[in-house]
This record gives C-alpha cells, sequence and structure tokens, in this order.
C-alpha cells in the first residue's frame, strides 16, 4: 500500500475520522451527566450513527483508493497531529463498530436500571466503558502519530480494567489488578520506543518516521521494546497472564469486548509498526520468532481449552489461541526480495482472521453468557439439553466455532486460505502445518462443545431464567456475520479464491478438520466425553488416552507457571531482547 | 559531560531499577511504585531527549516537553487507579495479594460461579 | 554571585540529602516522613537560589507550588495513621 | 564546572533513592522515598531546562501521587507482611537482575547513539508561535499545534475516575466518596486548612493565568486547586460531595465539552477541527483553559478521594 | 550600594546553609522523634527564612519579591502544622504501643 507524500494534505472525507472518534467520547461525556437509565439510551443512540460513520469513511476511502488524512487544526506534521485511515483501518472501524453494535444489543437486557429508580453501578459503568472502548479503538486505528496512540493505548486500558472487575468480586478485582500492572507495564514500554524514535528523528508521525527510519541500534530498540510492550496487552501466549482470570469472572459481554475487541487494539498497533513503521527494519528471522509465538499460543491455548470444564474459561483459552492465530502473517508477509515486510496477501489474510475472530469470538462469549445466565452455571458436562432448550443460542456457538475452524464460507477459510498460498509462495511449508493444526485444534473444541450440548436429556431442562430474544439474535447475527464474511470479502480478492465448497478437496480438508478435532477433544478433554466407552470403563484406560492425559496436564501446570507474574514479565522483557538481538543478527550481512 | 546525556544515562539506571522492581517485588503496592519510577525514568529519557533538541532560543524543543505533561498526567490517573483497585481488593479480601488462588481459574469446583 | 548562589544550592542539596539517612533507618515512620520533609524545605531552598542564580523568574512559581504541596503527604500521612487506629474514631470501615 | 557538579550529586541522589524505593524492605519507608524521589525530580526538570514539566512534578509528583500512596501504606500498614505465593525464587531474581541490566545497558548505548546535533521541532514552533497569540511554547503545543492529545489526556481523566467509581460496593453507589472525616475544628490540621487553601487558590490560578505566556498552565494550576480542596476534605471541613450529583457530573465534564466544542467551531469558522480563526486563537485557547480547570479541578480531587464507600443516603 | 548588598545576600545566605546543616545533623543524631522535630524545624524555619530574606534583597520587581516571602510564609504555616501534627502523632503511637 503507497505510504502517503510527508506533507499530505487533509482530504474529502478526513472530517469523518474525527466524528469516528470523538463521538463515543462525546457519548461517554453526555451519558455520564445524564446518568441512571439514560447511559444506556445514550450508547444505543450513538451506535447507529457510529456505524454509519464508520460504514461512510469505509466507503470514502474505497472510492478513493488512497488514505483518509486529517490534519488537526490544519497544521501539518511534524508539528502538528494527523489522523489517517488506509485499508486497514477502515476494515477495522467498521469491524469493530458492527461487534460494538451488537454486544450494545446483546447487553440491552441485562444492564438496565429502572426508571424511577436510582441510579446503578453496573449499567452506568457497563454502558460508559462500552463508548469509552469504542472510542479508544476508533482512535487506534486513524491515529497517524505514536504518542497519541500511546494515549489511546492507556485509555483503552482504562476502560477495559473495570470492565474485569465489573462483578466486584475478591478474584476478579485481583484479575483486574493483575490486568492493570501488566498492561502498563507494556504500555510504558511502548512509550519508552516513541521516545527513543522522537529523540532519533525528531518526529512521531508514522509516515514520516516510515521515510525516515533506517536500521541501527536505536530502531533495533524501539522495535523490540515496542512489540514486546505490545505483545503484552494482546496477551500473546507466553504473555497472557491476565487473560484467563481476567475473563473467568467477567461478566459475559464485559468478556467479549474484552477478548473481540480490546486486545484487537495493541494487535493493529503491532501491524502498524511491523508493516507501516519500520518495515525495513523488521528481519525474517523476527517474523519467524512472532510466527512461533503464534504457533505456541495456538498449541497451548488450545489444550487448555480443551482441559477446561466451564464453557466460559474454554471459550476463554480458545481465545488465547485465535490470538497466536493472528500473528502468524508476519513470517508470511516476508519479502525476501527487498528484505523487508510488504503489504500482500498475508496481510489481508491476517486482517480477516481479526475481523472473523472479532465477530465469532464476541458471539461465542455472548452465546456462553446466555447459557450461563439460562442454567446458572456453565459446567461443559452438564450441558445436555441445552441444544433443545435454547437451539438459537447453540446456532450461534455452532455457526461461530465452525466459521473459526475455516470452513467455507466463512472469513477465517478465506484468511487462512490467503495465508496457506503465502506460505506456498515463500516455501515455508512448516506455516502451512501450523495454520491447518491450528484448524484442527478449533475443531476440537468446537466438537467438544457442542457433543455435549446437543446430548438429549431425560426430562425438560430445568432453566433458572428466560433469555432474552434479542440477545440471542444478536450472537446468532455476529456469527452469521463471521460465516459470510468470505462472500462480503470477495470484492478485493480475485475469484479463484473461493473454490467450490462441494469440491471434494474442500470436503476432504473439512471432513479431516473435524475428524482429527474429534480424536483430539478425546484425548485430551479432562471429563469423559460421553460415549466414550474406553474412559467410561475406567480400569482399562488406554495408553494412549493417558498420555494425552499427561500431556494435557503438563502443559496446564506449565501455563499456571508461566501466568506467575515474575515469570510473565521477565519472560516479558527476555522476549524484546530476543526480538532486538534477531533484528540486530538479521541485520548484519 | 552535559545534563542531557547525564541524566539521559541516569534515565536508563532508573528503567533498569523499575523493572526490576516491578517482576520481583511480591507487594502489589510496591509493584505500583517500581511501576512509578520505571515511568518517571521514561519520563527522564524524554527530558534529556527534549534538553539536546534545544535550539531557536529555547532551552529544550517544547514538544517532548508538552508531551511530558500529558505523560505524566496519564502516569498519575493509572496510579489512582491502581491504587483504588488494590484498597478494593484489600477490603473485599483482606489480602493484597496478587497471586492466583489455588489455581482456582483453572480448575473451577463444580458448583461454583 | 552566581557561582555562591549554585554552590549554596549544592550545599544545601548535600545537606538535606544526608538527612534522607533517616529514611533509611527510620525507625519510625514519622522519621522517615521528617527526612521527607526536611527534604522539601531544602529542595524549595534550592530552587530558590537557582532561580536567582540562572534568573529564570519562573523557578520561584515551582518553589511556590512545592511549598504549596510538599507538606500535603506528610498531613495524609497524619490522617491515614490516625484513621488506621481504630480507638481514634477516625474513619469507619463500612462492613 | 559548579553546575556539572550539582548534576552529578542531583544524579546520584535521584539514584539512591530509586534503589531504596525499590529495595526497601517496608512499603511505608518505600513510599515515603518514592517522595522524595519525586521532589528530587524537581530539581532534575529545573536543570533539564522544562519549568513547565517542574512545575507538574512538584504538583504531582510532590503532591497527589505522595498523597495517594502515602494514604495506601499506611492502610495496609502490617499487611505487607503476607508474602503471597508469587514471591520469585532466587534463579528468578538474578534472572530478572540480568534482564534489567540488559534494558539499562541497551538504552545506554541508545542515548549515547542519539544523533547530534538533535532533531528538534523548536524551529517550526518559534516559526509559528505567533500565529497562537501565546508565548508559552509549551501551551501552543497542548492547545495549538497538538490539541488533540490534550483533549484526550482530560477524558483519560474522566476514565480514570468512572473507573475508581466503578469500585464502589453496589449499595454505596451515589453516596459521597472516601471515609467519613472526623477531625477537631479547632484542631492544628483545621488551622492549616482555614490558612492555607485562600493562598492557594490564589497561587493556583496565578499558575493557570500565567500558563500562556510563561510557564504554567490549567493542568498546574488545577492539581494545586484540587489539593487545596482536598486538604479542607483531609480537616474535615468539607465533604466530598455524593457522586450523583447533577452539578458535579456537569462540572466534570463541561471542560471537555467545551473544548470538543470550540474544535468543530474550528470546523465552521477556520474549516479545520481545532482550527483557530485569525486573531482569536489566543482567546480561544484561554477559554478553553479557562473551561478545563474547573473539570480538572474536581477529576483531580475526586481521583484522590476514591470510591465512594458509605451507603448511599436518598 | 550593590556591593554591599551582595555581601549581605552572601551572610544570610550562608547563615540559612548553616540552619540546614544544623537541621540535618540534629535529625541524624538527635535521640528521639520530639527533638529530631526540633531540629527539622530549625532547618525550616530558619534555614529557609535565611535564604529567602538573602535572596529578597537581590529581587528586582514587587511581584518577585512578594512571591518569594509568600513562599516563606506558605513553609512556616504549613511545616508548622505538620511538624504538631507528626509531635501529636508520634505522642499518641507512643502511649499506644
Amino acid at each position: 500500500m503507497p505510504l502517503v507524500a510527508p506533507h499530505a494534505m487533509t482530504t474529502p472525507g478526513g472530517l469523518l475520522l474525527v466524528l469516528l472518534v470523538l463521538l463515543p467520547f462525546l457519548g461517554v461525556l453526555v451519558g455520564f451527566v445524564l446518568g441512571a437509565g439514560n447511559a444506556r439510551r445514550v450508547a444505543l443512540v450513538t451506535l447507529v450513527p457510529g456505524l454509519g460513520i464508520a460504514i461512510a469513511s469505509a466507503a470514502a476511502q474505497w472510492q478513493s483508493g488512497a488514505e483518509l488524512v486529517y490534519l488537526l487544526g490544519g497544521w501539518p506534521t511534524p508539528l502538528g497531529v494527523a489522523l489517517r485511515a488506509d485499508g486497514l483501518s477502515v476494515v477495522m472501524l467498521v469491524a469493530v463498530a458492527a461487534v460494538i453494535g451488537a454486544i450494545g444489543i446483546y447487553a440491552r437486557a441485562d444492564f438496565t436500571s429502572p426508571q424511577g429508580a436510582p441510579e446503578a453501578r453496573k449499567p452506568f459503568t457497563f454502558w460508559l466503558l462500552l463508548l469509552a472502548v469504542w472510542g479508544s479503538l476508533n482512535l487506534v486505528f486513524v491515529s497517524g502519530d505514536l504518542f497519541t496512540l500511546y494515549v489511546a493505548l492507556e485509555l483503552l486500558t482504562f476502560a477495559g480494567v473495570p470492565l474485569v472487575c465489573l462483578d466486584g468480586r475478591g478474584e476478579t478485582l485481583r484479575a483486574a489488578l493483575r490486568y492493570l500492572l501488566f498492561a502498563l507495564l507494556g504500555s510504558m514500554l511502548y512509550l519508552l520506543g516513541a521516545a527513543l524514535l522522537y529523540g532519533a528523528y525528531g518526529t512521531l508521525d508514522i509516515a514520516l518516521l516510515a521515510a525516515a527510519v533506517r536500521p541501527g541500534p536505536v530502531a533495533w530498540t524501539v522495535l523490540a521494546l515496542m512489540t514486546g510492550g505490545l505483545l503484552a496487552k494482546t496477551a500473546l501466549f507466553p504473555l497472557h497472564i491476565w487473560l484467563p482470570p481476567a475473563h473467568a469472572g467477567a461478566p459475559a459481554a464485559a468478556s467479549a469486548i474484552l477478548s473481540a475487541l480490546v486486545i484487537k487494539g495493541s494487535w493493529f498497533l503491532v501491524v502498524r509498526l511491523w508493516f507501516d513503521v519500520m518495515p525495513g527494519v523488521v528481519t525474517l528471522s523476527a517474523a519467524q520468532l512472532l510466527g512461533a509465538l503464534g504457533a505456541a499460543a495456538i498449541v497451548f491455548g488450545s489444550v487448555a481449552a480443551l482441559r477446561q470444564q466451564r464453557l466460559k474459561l474454554l471459550v476463554a483459552y480458545s481465545t488465547m489461541a485465535q490470538i497466536g492465530y493472528l500473528f502468524l502473517m508476519f513470517p508470511l508477509a516476508f519479502d525476501v526480495g527487498v528484505n523487508a515486510l510488504a503489504h500482500g496477501a498475508a496481510l489481508d489474510g491476517g486482517l480477516l482472521q481479526a475481523v472473523s475472530h472479532a465477530t465469532a469470538k464476541a458471539s461465542m462469549f455472548m452465546a456462553a453468557g446466555l447459557i450461563y445466565a439460562a442454567l446458572g452455571h456453565d459446567r461443559i458436562a452438564d450441558l445436555a439439553g441445552v441444544g433443545r432448550a435454547m437451539p438459537v443460542t447453540v446456532l450461534a456457538f455452532a455457526l461461530a466455532g465452525i466459521a473459526l475452524m475455516g470452513v467455507l464460507p466463512s472469513g477465517a477459510y478465506l484468511a487462512k486460505k490467503l495465508m496457506l498460498d503465502a506460505a506456498d509462495d515463500t516455501g515455508q511449508w512448516w506455516w502451512t502445518l501450523v495454520l491447518e493444526g491450528g484448524a484442527v485444534f478449533t475443531a476440537g473444541y468446537v466438537v467438544l462443545v457442542l457433543v455435549s450440548v446437543l446430548r438429549r436429556r431425560p426430562g425438560a431442562l430445568p432453566l433458572q431464567r428466560t433469555v432474552a430474544r434479542s440477545a440471542e439474535y444478536a450472537a446468532l447475527a455476529l456469527a452469521v456475520s463471521s460465516f459470510l464474511l468470505a462472500l462480503a470479502a470477495l470484492g478485493p480478492v480475485p475469484g479463484d479464491f473461493v473454490s467450490n465448497p462441494l469440491a471434494f478437496g474442500e470436503l476432504a480438508t473439512t471432513l479431516l478438520v473435524v475428524l482429527g478435532g474429534t480424536v483430539l477433544a478425546l484425548g485430551l478433554a479432562r471429563r469423559p466425553i460421553p460415549g466414550d466407552a474406553s474412559t467410561a470403563a475406567g480400569a482399562n484406560v488406554s495408553p494412549l488416552r493417558r498420555m494425552a492425559e499427561v500431556a494435557g496436564s503438563g502443559i496446564e501446570r506449565a501455563d499456571l507457571r508461566i501466568r506467575g507474574w515474575a515469570v510473565a514479565s521477565t519472560s516479558l522483557l527476555l522476549l524484546s531482547g530476543l526480538f532486538g538481538g534477531l533484528l540486530f543478527y538479521g541485520a548484519s550481512p | 559531560m552535559n545534563a542531557a546525556t547525564l541524566f539521559g544515562l541516569c534515565a536508563a539506571a532508573l528503567a533498569g531499577l523499575g523493572l526490576f522492581g516491578l517482576i520481583v517485588n511480591p507487594h502489589p503496592l510496591r509493584k505500583i511504585l517500581a511501576f512509578n519510577v520505571f515511568g518517571t525514568a521514561v519520563f527522564l529519557l524524554i527530558g534529556a531527549i527534549a534538553r539536546r533538541g534545544a535550539a531557536a532560543g529555547m532551552g529544550g524543543d517544547p514538544v517532548p516537553q508538552a508531551l511530558l505533561i500529558t505523560g505524566i498526567v496519564v502516569a498519575f490517573s493509572a496510579t489512582a487507579i491502581a491504587v483504588a483497585l488494590l484498597l478494593r481488593l484489600f477490603d473485599v479480601t483482606g489480602r493484597v495479594s496478587l497471586a492466583e488462588d489455588a489455581t482456582a481459574d483453572v480448575q473451577a469446583p463444580p458448583g461454583e460461579a | 554571585m552566581v557561582d555562591f548562589l549554585l554552590a549554596a544550592a549544592g550545599f544545601v542539596l548535600l545537606m538535606v540529602a544526608l538527612g534522607l539517612v533517616r529514611i533509611l533507618r527510620g525507625p519510625g515512620d514519622a522519621d522517615r516522613m521528617m527526612a521527607a520533609q526536611l527534604l522539601g524545605t531544602g529542595g524549595i531552598a534550592v530552587l530558590l537560589m537557582l532561580g536567582a542564580a540562572t534568573g529564570v523568574a519562573a523557578m520561584v512559581d515551582v518553589a511556590l507550588t512545592l511549598a504549596l504541596l510538599a507538606a500535603f503527604s506528610s498531613i495524609a500521612y497524619v490522617r491515614a495513621a490516625d484513621a488506621a487506629l481504630p480507638h481514634e474514631g477516625g474513619a469507619e470501615r463500612d462492613p | 564546572m559548579t553546575g556539572v557538579l550539582f548534576n552529578v550529586a542531583l544524579a546520584v541522589l535521584v539514584l539512591g533513592l530509586a534503589v531504596w524505593t525499590i529495595i526497601a524492605r517496608e512499603a511505608f519507608a518505600a513510599v515515603v522515598g518514592f517522595i522524595a524521589y519525586g521532589l528530587l525530580l524537581t530539581l532534575v526538570w529545573v536543570q533539564l531546562q522544562g519549568i513547565d514539566v517542574a512545575l507538574t512534578e512538584a504538583a504531582i509528583g510532590g503532591g497527589l501521587t505522595g498523597v495517594l500512596l502515602i494514604g495506601a501504606a499506611a492502610r495496609l500498614r502490617g499487611i505487607e507482611a503476607a508474602p503471597g505465593a508469587e514471591r520469585p525464587r532466587n534463579s528468578l531474581y538474578w534472572m530478572a537482575g540480568a534482564v534489567s541490566a540488559a534494558v539499562t545497558a541497551v538504552l545506554v548505548i541508545c542515548v549515547l547513539a542519539l544523533p547530534d546535533p538533535a532533531p528538534t521541532l523548536a524551529h517550526e514552533v518559534a516559526l509559528n508561535i505567533v500565529d497562537t497569540g501565546v508565548a508559552n511554547p509549551i501551551t501552543a503545543v497542548l492547545l495549538a499545534f497538538r490539541p488533540m492529545d490534550t483533549l484526550l489526556e482530560a477524558i483519560v481523566l474522566v476514565f480514570a475516575l468512572i473507573g475508581v467509581w466503578s469500585l464502589a460496593p453496589d449499595d454505596s453507589w451515589g453516596g459521597r466518596p472516601g471515609p467519613v472525616q472526623q477531625s477537631d475544628p479547632n484542631g492544628i490540621l483545621a488551622y492549616a486548612a482555614r490558612i492555607l487553601p485562600p493562598l492557594g487558590i490564589v497561587i493556583g490560578i496565578y499558575i493557570f493565568w500565567t500558563g500562556a505566556d510563561y510557564p504554567g498552565g490549567k493542568f498546574q494550576g488545577a492539581t494545586i486547586l484540587a489539593a487545596m480542596w482536598l486538604l479542607l476534605m483531609m480537616a474535615g471541613l468539607s465533604e466530598a460531595p455524593p457522586i450523583s450529583r447533577g452539578w458535579l457530573r456537569v462540572g466534570l465534564v463541561a471542560g471537555p465539552l467545551v473544548f470538543i466544542a470550540i474544535g468543530f467551531i474550528g470546523v465552521l469558522t477556520a474549516g479545520d477541527f481545532f482550527g483557530y480563526p485569525q486573531g482569536l486563537a489566543k482567546p480561544l485557547i484561554v477559554a478553553i483553559e479557562l473551561a478545563l480547570m474547573p473539570s480538572l479541578t474536581l477529576v483531580l480531587g475526586l481521583l484522590m478521594v476514591g470510591a465512594p464507600q458509605r451507603v448511599a443516603k436518598l | 550600594m550593590s556591593h554591599v548588598l551582595d555581601l549581605l545576600t552572601v551572610v544570610a545566605v550562608a547563615a540559612g546553609g548553616f540552619f540546614f546543616f544544623a537541621g540535618t545533623v540534629g535529625l541524624l543524631r538527635f535521640p528521639d522523634v520530639l527533638t529530631r522535630l526540633h531540629a527539622l524545624t530549625k532547618a525550616d524555619n530558619l534555614g529557609l527564612g535565611l535564604v529567602v530574606l538573602g535572596l529578597l534583597l537581590q529581587v528586582d520587581s514587587v511581584l518577585a519579591g512578594l512571591k518569594l516571602a509568600c513562599v516563606w510564609l506558605l513553609v512556616l504555616v504549613s511545616a508548622g502544622s505538620v511538624s504538631q501534627l507528626i509531635a501529636c502523632r508520634a505522642r499518641r503511637s507512643a502511649q499506644g504501643r
């Protein structure tokens, strides 16, 4: 994608970017004043024009084919600050607006304060924070200045932390504090990098820096520190210290926000840094390391997910695996010819992956939350009969799961396809294995859940309460959009990418993925799977199963160790060092 | 050695110290303190960079100095939230440990919400 | 004159810095707070002298701000310590 | 020469206090060390020719942050003995030391590798500051060249306040924040709280007013005002208002709202969001600062007081 | 004339420095909280007071002089009350324990 000339002017449609950032913030401020039940109304009212503006900015960007730029106050960079939106930004803007909208509809019934009653804490906080997260994310997507991005990151953290402990119990407070401290460490490392960049190049503007940055001690340090800090905020393995506990106690809607949206902010910044600010500083080995962390995240997260007994935590750990997926594109996008990261099919794939994950994961958390609300628990082993009692919810979960597996015509399918092609083109066959393996793992935990919810149950399922129809359909809508994303994305991609879903090859792949997943689920799940005779018998456990058990519990213990504070923060710095080293050695001829 | 370099090097040392404290001190309040030390190290580095950019009759580059003011405010807000969270954690649980409760989130006993 | 003021500023800084040993040694919280208090006053004096030496008038504003706020942490300490002693009838913790 | 020696002494002291803050055995002693560290940093900023920053540090580092941390340390007195399970083992201790030292080493290399002459935007600021009408370059950067950061900073504070409030117990929502302050109206604290605030308010407003042309500004001024408010509250002469009060809510967000409104007026009059029409730049900048000042004062004061803890009376 | 003023400044500032020295020594050497507090207030009041006095002789505008005096006044009030508070606190905690 072409970089703008340093002294770019404000382009038509640039004001949309200002509106995109300020509208949600205005919503927060107005909702704050109106308080009581009005916070919800303000939030829901803000959602509609917000989505509209996001779509309008996307249309403007596609029409002009170039970046949208807005110079704030009319001051040109480097003195002033520019807002910019390229293709990446507008896709994320629209996706986030859609997911926020769905979460808003979903949470409508959960977070209400009745008219006349005194203002209540949870609804007030939730609705304001929903808008706060949205505005902060929009700012991350459109800001063209590294320091403004730092403030955006902090805004995102401050909006995310109270969501973790909305519930107010001890363990959620502890999780929130861990999250806060780790995220603060991450953003300070980011700021350290930004400071050094200013010291070396005298600007914080992304476009100007892109033209100026040369490999050297400062650039290597900056990229290493900033990447480390941002990965900590993204919760990429092994820096996922806060992710599982944060999701354990947060309300489902908050989990959906945290997992589908908040982590995308720092992920997006990693992409910006590597692809747009310092593509020439990146080396192949550093990109491989980033991909390897992603692969490790897939394995760890998926195995841990399979061993969870609570649906919510299963979805939380699967988030960890999906985060890994988002980093697989980095080695694939490395252009050996020019020795730099390049925009191209791999990046498109990664972006698509991010969007489909945002939609599907939000939908899964919503479905899990609905099941919990209806049953009063979410123990996977006791979910029999849910399929019949809550068909819409289960359909949403299933569709979201299938979409994540990368089955046609889901967005993840196209993403996988794009990345597989990139892997073929660049001759990195090992990433093909990881990509397919990831799909198999995903299939594993989706099958695990579906098998339990679809089981029959003697007698009617005792439901604690009925859930709101609108909430169920919000989850379903997100799942469907994730499932059909490939169709929407057909425009920019050549038609021959999407093959006939009923062709033998496609069917066979899908079947293999599901089969592989089933085997994994059988092997690794902690609880005996219903109908699995070998464990039901108890005594004669097969050696294979025992081995899987050992491996599974081993990974689980390692996970706990890795998530210890001291280990995690040390590994954060070690990783930064490793990145720095790889950048340094890769650069020397 | 001029002031900018001197305090730039001082910032480098402070950064290491702050990170070390953040990693090894188990008490959350000490972590908050260490975060603040690390934060001031970063700010000091920006200050040194601003001083290096002295020109046009100004004692320092005003842009990074302005960023510093914003940065200090943001760090203060972070400290305020962290302290409030810590005190609330103490009120609710009577403890201030950040360690996860005996793997509670990995093996939630059935029946517990 | 400039050199004298700078030297005097350095001397005062050194003196109050020696007082910081009280922070290290304690033994009580009050002793530590006193050392911080001394550093605050010394810091104000240093600022005033630096301001006079370098001719930067705004340094007096910094000293003013410090003079207003430096004692604050000591006050907070006394309040919080009082509140922590239950028999003082300080803050009521909600159940 | 004297200057260099002074700076070296300052740097050594700052480092020494930082070491103490990190390694002190008791949390309380560490916090006191940190407060002293903040005071010395004020001097460092002065030596780095950042008077505006020094003012901010004096108000925040020497004032508010210290109060927050001392309060927390005093409340958690004695709790610190509980080690928690996360005390790292020896090997990890060394490892942490090694990576931290490595960060320091790398940063030293970077500091020494920074280009000479250093890149700077001072010339650009000097060229364009005339258009803004203000004489303090920092204020020009904060409110004319990079106003977005300043607006976001005000919004960060509001978010932080929402976050702090969200920690209230459900039944206290809407009530007064902070613990009940009982104090002797004839006590020494009440005496100080009667003498200092009038002076403090004058100084706070002075610092704010001078900010357009000399070091100072809304934020530093607001911090001083917030500190005076806090003093009144600590002395028991004034109570924090219940967080559901309408005037309080309006006051808290009025500043950012006015800021945004002036930004949009810029679209109509100057053609750019945050643009100022010719000749009106300085009045508009002062208007923004004037509007932000009360909001910042309220936000800072309430951030210090904490979440509502008392059951709301209806 | 200005030489005389300079000389006076030097004398006052040096005396102020001496009181800071005395305050520090007292803070370090005196045996208990209350006596240390006594030493501290000497530095607070006299040390800073003399320094301010010395610098007052050098100022060229009324506002600057006013600000200097204000600094001293503020420190007198706040440090004075804080010392009292610390003393009360020390006595109470001595009784309490």
